[in-house]
């Protein structure tokens, strides 16, 4: 199996790690500057996935299945998130019929 | 190792409980669980480090006990939940399963050797917490909170793992011994790479325990959860992460120490002062007690920038005391807040009069928590104080100090309320559990306050 | 058998194929927007609702079932996926990998039964 | 045992007495404290002056940090031991008159914090005594907060978050002995006064612990609690609080500042001399200047403690002694002058100096037994005051003798508010109010007389007491002179 | 000439083959569905366009590109767009993984696969694209502010995530048994011989509970009756598509054909040996001296085969919906979840069992 870190090699560790990073600040700013929580969420989502495409590079970089696993239960574990989060959202969505975050003040920031 | 799987199982169990006529049998089968795993739980006791599941896990005494801690905590919370037992209540199995379920994550918190097992661990618990911190679905308050919650959590997640995959990338390994043993030889060429994920491992910890600046949803968060997760949120989790938070500084990036060092004194700073003073000016009690909590964290934090072989046992202590006053305060609240429908100050008016057993229990939580002697909180700051002044901190110990004396000021206010005010509301109907915790609660600050010796380097 | 090595390479033939699909959509989305009539009347162009003038909004809420059943997806998905790498390898793994995807599997069924019992997919 | 017992059982009483309501608590709470005077007066009776620290007990607390509960007496100890049992009968017997809402919990926290104010007078480790300091401030917050005045709350509020500010510096310090000390590190007084710290060590460690006793004392600038605290408080507290819980600021520099940064001291040593000298003067004046009887006592107190305060950092043997015999005084004749204001306020309804005027009219043993302790107040020879501010005024003279004249004054502005209160209350016409003055009942009297009796046997005789202290005072400055 | 015999030319001609082939094959779908219609209803069905009706198909095509675009004024218009766009995208997207034959050899070439793209996680890809078809549906029913296309997206993705789980589960046994998710890899090793036949070590034969679970998934994943209802004319007037008009509608409807097609193809593929065919080592030998030739030619055959496979796959599921009635949805559900589920995952741990301990249990006796 190590020729396939040969072949990867062809694509620079560091171009994985602008995509990722780049990806990673987009969600970020989403998550800071938008106002709708499903649309915030997907951003968090977003920086998730940035995070498993870097452990993908670095794990088939190293050809080490470690990193590949982690992208697993990162996965799984979005999932978990995804659908408590989902519901949530829904049931804050029945009780104001929005999901604007700013419509929800009843706690002061 | 044993603990971690038996709470699953409970919870699981506890989950088909649920599906019972009636709800009474819940609360005494998780009392039962929690006992038997705290039991348990120290077989493992003096064992020396075991590994588990490939290396994943480290079972030594640090881990045991801590996940003792929290245990006690969730037991000492329990009897605080009878006003659920209903069985009109449809999900209260589900409460009590998620409470199980997040008691593993944090013990997989406190016992991780593999940066996914802290990740994992993180996440069963939060995951927990964000359906519980929305468990009163038709209020809006509860509902923000979960959102908050949920929204700042994954956002932190998401900090931690691209920090942790940083450091995969660096230093190729997710085991915390093999990156400690990379980190401490430094190869020059990987050094930003590194620096960076430590620094963003730092910030989503900071988040998840709610330290400043990382603190905001904190205070929205604990006021909007329903009083009982509350109590479970600035107990275990906040237990749970701290711990975490240490082994990952002292055990996964001790090589890294000139670095990231002056960053966690700054934080810990700005927590403290930010816990306290933002306790001090807020007018709901229940608010400030999810700011000093933000303070305890802090304080704890002291105790992790001193490392010396004082501050896992001053870490220990602290977290004990502060878990045993704060359940008290949490339970007196909720019995306050449930039947006299407010949750500031005044809500405690008079309190001293119609219901001393609650006024007396209150009082000696907020002098543990406001650490004045005979309660546990006074030897649990010593202690950490103590650990602070060996490494040579005087000036970080002064701050706290200062914030100390601020925090007596908002401490006190429901002491004032309670014995200084002329009482407004009926005597609070108590039932004998939480009447029995509350004198267990406030004996064992005390005790902790009189001998704590007992209590003192278990580890 | 020799297992045969993948590269990069083998996959680029994938943008060929979406080129072609690509590019028959929108030939054919495109001609058909080319060459059809279009005359408009209020009445048409509302929404179709067997003839009926049409009452409110058509994105109203619907039955909660059909989120559930999407979060469940979620979930019994992933927890899939985590068996395909050990169904790829599973002579390799031999009786302890069984014993251990037993157990998910378990674990599995056990969260199965509890949804279903809990009443999340009963329809009415 | 001995000490335990006296440290103790205040503490347990106070827990029957928890438990009792209406007159059974205010009985059971004067015999025990009572009893803890008698146990006093045997153990003084015991007490062998040259003999050092006596009655000790060394209990391990928290063995693995080097803790232990380690009490004992030498003679400043059993000066103020003796004070405090001696006092606290007094002042329980006082409050009798008071129709006190919960009696039981109240005289119990009158008994708790005679525990730890006695507790920590005993104290022979840094932490014992740390413990004990916190422990005894809790019940007089309760005590002011819930039976005092109008504006208790926030008053007792102040005083409460100043003084634990203070003693959480004075801990720091004490945790940083504690580091300081070799092997496992201990915190007994012996090692403490082992230690050889840096002078610049010693410096700021000296203003960390010398805040908490500055605070407690008070020491001008750090007094602006005091005053409206004695004011608000019920007369039981301000008695507990002026009486015996001040020494403990006191005897705290006594014991573990003087002699454990000595080095410290000496670099400070003026300018706490200046600040005490500020603070006879600035309590004098500002005492002058007050209608309101109880605050003029409580300025009055500044002024007093002002001038201990000096004495003590005057480190010698006369400004020592004298502080040792003043402070006995002090709190016998401050816990009576509170009284007879309380009888004049309890009467009358008022302590408003110029709504009073006339009352020797009305009550012939009254105004003997305040003219007794005013004269004890001013210090006029053959009383207790005397004693005591001639040993300090010719310490502090030695010390430096501009500083002593200065000091000097504190006499005659003493007499001058002293006099003109009891001039306006005592003489002139009477009025509406004061013609309803009755004189003095039996418990009164029982409260007055052995006060006066320890005005006149410590300013006639001051060595029955004198000799109790000087050996250990002796002992104390060769330490500090190491 | 030489730019085109490299791999990579070979390769794209034979993708935008497959392609072409896939849509001609959909195109007479149309045809062959009214004809057999027709058949099972006793009637005659179309035949006036061309002979036997033949050119129907083309006189529909040119019928839907000249009718009226039509979109409603309150629908989202770009979404509204994209909808069948991408219900067809994904569905063209998923037939290049597949294997439609073996290799053929030409001189000065070397080896050509018969199959678009060979890559190792052929099945997986197919999983995916087919997944997204979802998006098409939904974004289609969403957009047309319709409440029956709102209601018939949401029952189609409902639906279609349902019997998504039961399919991926009933793969985990063909994968245990293959160790592999190339396409290929996993035709390659049903080529066996079985019973004496070579070429006929079908799956069907070792997983007939996982083939019957794949085939009634893949009914409800191409939105077929009997599970039809997110389309229902006689409940929701058309479902999904009620607002479509054109060559809009064209696109769905076509799509649907693409994914039978698939789906017949992956069917084949993965449990009745793709291109194998009963007794080809026997023709193998037998049928040329030069091994070359023969291998060519077996190669034809069994691509010959493997299309035989994918229309009678294609017949049954024409058959099936002029023969059964409509699920009601809760009978659905309950089929998808409560049956499916369950009966895969023992599937899976039979599969298990069986693999681990048939040597031992065959030693023993």
């Amino acid at each position: 199996m190590n020729e396939i870190p040969e072949v990867i090699r062809t694509i620079p560790l560091n171009y994985y790690l602008f995509l990722s990073t780049a990806l990673f600040v987009i969600g970020v700013t989403g998550v800071l500057l938008r106002r709708n929580a499903i649309i915030i969420f997907m951003c968090i989502e977003l920086m998730l996935n940035a995070v498993n495409l870097l452990l993908a590079a670095f794990a088939s970089y190293r050809s080490d299945p470690n990193g590949q696993v982690f992208v697993f239960f990162i996965m799984a574990v979005a999932a978990a998130e995804v659908c408590v989060g989902l519901a949530i959202i829904v049931m804050i969505y029945r009780n104001l019929q929005s999901t604007d975050v700013h419509l929800l003040n009843k706690l002061k920031w | 190792m044993t603990s971690i799987i038996l709470l699953s199982v409970f919870g699981i169990i506890n989950l088909f409980l649920g599906f019972l006529k009636s709800n009474r049998i819940l609360m005494p089968a998780v009392v039962v669980f929690l006992a038997i795993v705290f039991g348990v739980n120290f077989i493992d006791w003096n064992q020396g480090p075991q590994t588990h599941f490939n290396n994943m896990l480290v079972i030594d005494n640090f881990s045991v006990a801590f996940a003792a801690v929290m245990v006690l905590s969730m037991l000492l919370i329990l009897p605080f939940s009878r006003s659920y037992v209903t069985d009109e209540n449809p999900h209260l199995a589900e409460f009590y399963s998620l409470l199980l379920f997040s008691l593993v994550g944090a013990i997989m918190m406190v016992s991780y050797e593999n940066m996914l097992m802290l990740f994992l661990g993180i996440e069963i618990l939060s995951i927990a917490m964000y359906v519980l911190a929305g468990s009163h679905k038709k209020q809006l308050r509860s509902n923000e909170a979960a959102l908050k919650y949920l929204l700042m959590g994954s956002f932190a997640t998401g900090i931690l793992l691209f920090g942790i995959a940083l450091i995969y990338g660096a230093s190729g390994t997710f085991n915390i011994s093999d990156i400690a043993s990379f980190s401490s030889t430094q190869p020059a060429g990987l050094l930003p790479m590194m620096e960076v994920g430590v620094l963003m491992i730092l910030i989503g910890v900071c988040f998840k325990i709610g330290a400043a600046p990382f603190h905001f949803w904190t205070p929205d968060v604990y006021e909007g959860t329903p009083t009982i997760f509350t109590a479970y949120m600035s107990t275990v989790v906040k237990t749970a992460g701290i711990a975490a938070f240490y082994k990952l500084v002292w055990s996964v990036f001790p090589g890294l120490n000139e670095f990231w060092y002056p960053t966690l004194v700054a934080i810990t700073v700005l927590t403290l002062v930010i816990g306290n003073v933002g306790a001090a000016v807020q007018n709901s009690f229940k608010r400030m007690l999810a700011y000093s909590s933000i303070a305890h964290a802090g304080y704890l934090l002291i105790a992790l920038t001193s490392f010396n072989d004082r501050s896992e046992n001053a870490i220990l202590f602290y977290a004990l005391a502060y878990t045993v006053a704060t359940v008290a305060a949490f339970g007196v609240l909720k019995l306050v807040s449930d039947q006299r429908g407010e949750e500031g100050y005044e809500a405690f008016n008079g309190l001293g009069k119609t219901n001393p057993l609650l006024a007396f229990s209150m009082t000696v939580a907020m002098c543990s928590l406001a650490s004045i002697p005979l309660t546990g909180g006074f030897f649990a700051k010593f202690f950490i104080f103590g650990a602070a002044i060996d490494a040579g901190a005087v000036w970080l110990v002064v701050v706290a100090i200062l914030m100390s004396a601020v925090s007596i000021y908002y401490y006190f206010r429901v002491v004032i309320a309670m014995y200084m005010r002329d009482a407004e509301g009926e005597r609070i109907a108590v039932d004998p559990f939480a009447a029995f915790m509350l004198i267990v609660l406030s004996i064992f600050t005390i005790l902790m306050g009189v001998a704590p010796g007992l209590f003192n380097n278990l580890l | 058998m020799e297992t045969p090595n993948y590269i990069p390479y083998d996959y680029l033939p994938i943008i060929v194929q979406f080129l072609a699909a690509a590019g028959f959509v929108a030939f054919a989305m495109g001609l058909t927007h080319m060459i059809g009539p279009k005359r408009h009347s209020k009445v048409k162009d509302e929404a179709w609702e067997c003839g009926i003038p049409t009452v409110g909004n058509a994105r109203t809420p619907v039955s909660y079932k059909y989120f559930m059943t999407a979060i469940l997806f979620v979930l019994f998905d992933i927890e899939i996926i985590f068996m395909y790498p050990w169904a790829v390898n599973f002579k390799a793994l031999g009786t302890e990998g069984f014993i251990q995807m037993l157990t998910f599997m378990g674990l599995l069924m056990t969260g199965f039964v509890y949804v279903i019992k809990k009443g999340i997919l009963k329809w009415e | 045992m001995l000490t335990a017992f006296l440290l103790f059982w205040p503490a347990l009483a106070g827990l029957l007495v928890l438990l009792m309501r209406g007159e059974a608590a205010k009985k059971v709470a004067l015999g025990a404290a009572v009893i803890e005077f008698l146990a006093v007066v045997d153990a003084m009776m015991q007490f062998d002056p040259n003999a050092g620290t006596q009655f000790e007990l060394n209990l391990p607390w928290i063995e693995n940090a080097g803790i232990a509960f380690h009490i004992g007496m030498d003679g400043i100890s059993m000066l103020l031991v003796f004070l405090a049992a001696f006092l606290v009968p007094l002042i329980i017997l006082a409050s009798f008159k008071h129709d006190y809402r919960n009696p039981g919990t109240f005289y119990a926290l009158i008994l708790f914090m005679q525990t730890g104010m006695i507790g920590s007078f005993v104290a022979l480790d840094a932490f014992v005594f740390y413990f004990f300091w916190e422990v005894a401030l809790i019940p007089i917050y309760f005590i002011a907060g819930i039976w005092g005045g109008e504006r208790r709350v926030p008053v007792t509020f102040k005083f409460f978050i100043y003084t634990i500010f203070g003693s959480l510096f004075m801990l720091v310090g004490f945790v940083y002995l504690y580091f300081q000390t070799p092997g496992t590190h201990t915190s007994d007084l012996s090692a403490f006064y082992q230690l050889a710290l840096s002078p610049e060590n010693q410096s700021w460690v000296f203003w960390f612990i010398f805040l908490a006793f500055a605070i407690k004392m008070p020491v001008f600038p750090f007094h602006t609690w005091q005053p409206d605290t004695y004011t608000e408080a019920p007369t039981t507290g301000t008695m507990l609080l002026s009486g015996i819980m001040l020494k403990m600021g006191i005897y705290g520099v006594i014991r573990w500042l003087l002699p454990v940064v000595p080095a410290g001291v000496a670099q400070w040593a003026d300018v706490v001399l200046v600040l005490a000298i500020i603070g006879i003067i600035y309590g004098a004046i500002i005492a002058i200047r007050q209608n309101d009887m109880k605050r003029l006592a409580a300025f009055s107190s500044i002024s007093h403690v002002g001038l201990i305060a000096a004495g003590l950092f005057t480190l010698n043997m006369q400004g020592l002694q004298g502080a040792m015999i003043q402070m006995l005084s002090h709190g016998i004749n401050v816990v009576g002058i509170f009284f007879l204001i309380d009888i004049i306020f309890r009467r009358l309804g008022t302590r408003e100096i110029k709504a009073l005027g006339g009352i020797t009219q009305y009550g012939k043993a009254f105004t003997i037994c305040f003219m007794v302790v005013l004269l004890a107040m001013v210090g006029l020879p053959l009383t207790n005051g005397f004693v005591g501010e001639f040993l300090l005024l010719s310490g502090v003279f030695q010390y430096n003798y501009i500083m002593g004249g200065v000091a000097g004054i504190t006499i005659i502005l003493g007499a001058v508010y002293m006099f003109r209160m009891f001039q306006r209350v005592m003489f002139g016409e009477a009025n509406y109010v004061t013609s309803k003055f009755t004189d003095l009942t039996a418990t009164e009297m029982a409260v007055l007389i052995p006060i006066i009796i320890m005005i006149f046997w410590i300013g006639l005789h001051p060595n029955t007491f004198l000799q109790i202290s000087e050996p250990a005072v002796r002992d104390l400055l060769t330490i500090i002179k190491r | 000439m030489e730019f085109l015999l490299n791999p990579f030319s070979i390769n794209a001609l034979i993708i935008l083959a497959i392609f072409g082939l896939t849509l001609f094959i959909a195109t007479y779908c149309t045809y062959a569905e009214r004809k057999i219609a027709a058949f099972i209803q006793d009637r005659v069905g179309p035949n006036r366009a061309g002979p036997l009706g033949l050119a129907q198909p083309l006189a529909d095509a040119v019928k839907m590109f000249f009718k009226e675009e039509f979109i409603p004024a309150n629908a989202h218009k770009f979404l509204f767009v994209a909808g069948p766009s991408l219900a067809m995208l994904t569905a063209c997207m998923s037939s290049a993984v597949i294997p439609f034959g073996n290799t053929l050899i030409i001189d000065g070439v070397g080896e050509i696969r018969l199959q678009g793209i060979e890559v190792n996680i052929g099945m997986l890809y197919i999983f995916g694209v087919v997944a997204l078809g979802v998006y098409g549906i939904m974004i289609g029913g969403w957009a047309s502010n319709n409440k029956f296309s709102l209601l018939g997206a949401i029952r189609a993705a409902s639906q279609n995530i349902s019997y998504e789980l039961a399919m991926g589960l009933s793969i985990i046994a063909i994968l245990m048994m293959s160790g592999s998710l190339s396409l290929r890899e996993i035709t390659l090793q049903q080529g066996g011989s079985f019973l004496g036949i070579s070429g006929l070590d079908w799956n069907i034969f070792y997983q007939p509970l996982g083939f019957i679970i794949f085939l009634t998934c893949a009914f409800a994943e191409t939105n077929r009756t009997p599970f039809d209802l997110p389309e229902c004319e006689t409940e929701l007037i058309g479902g999904y598509h009620t607002e479509y008009s054109a060559m809009k509608l064209g696109l769905y409807l076509f799509a649907e054909y693409v994914n039978i097609i698939v789906a017949s193809a992956v069917m084949s593929v993965l449990y009745f040996g793709g291109f194998n065919f009963p007794g080809q080592e026997w023709l193998r030998a037998n049928i040329a001296s030069d091994p070359t030739l023969a291998h060519n030619l077996v190669t034809i055959i069994g691509t010959v085969v493997f299309f035989g496979k994918i229309f009678a796959f294609i017949f049954f599921f024409m058959w099936v919906r002029w023969t059964l009635p409509r699920f009601r949805y809760d009978q659905l559900m309950h089929l998808g979840w409560k049956i499916l589920i369950p009966l895969a995952m023992i599937n899976v741990v039979l599969t298990g069992a069986a693999i681990l301990f048939w040597p031992q249990l065959k030693a023993m006796f």
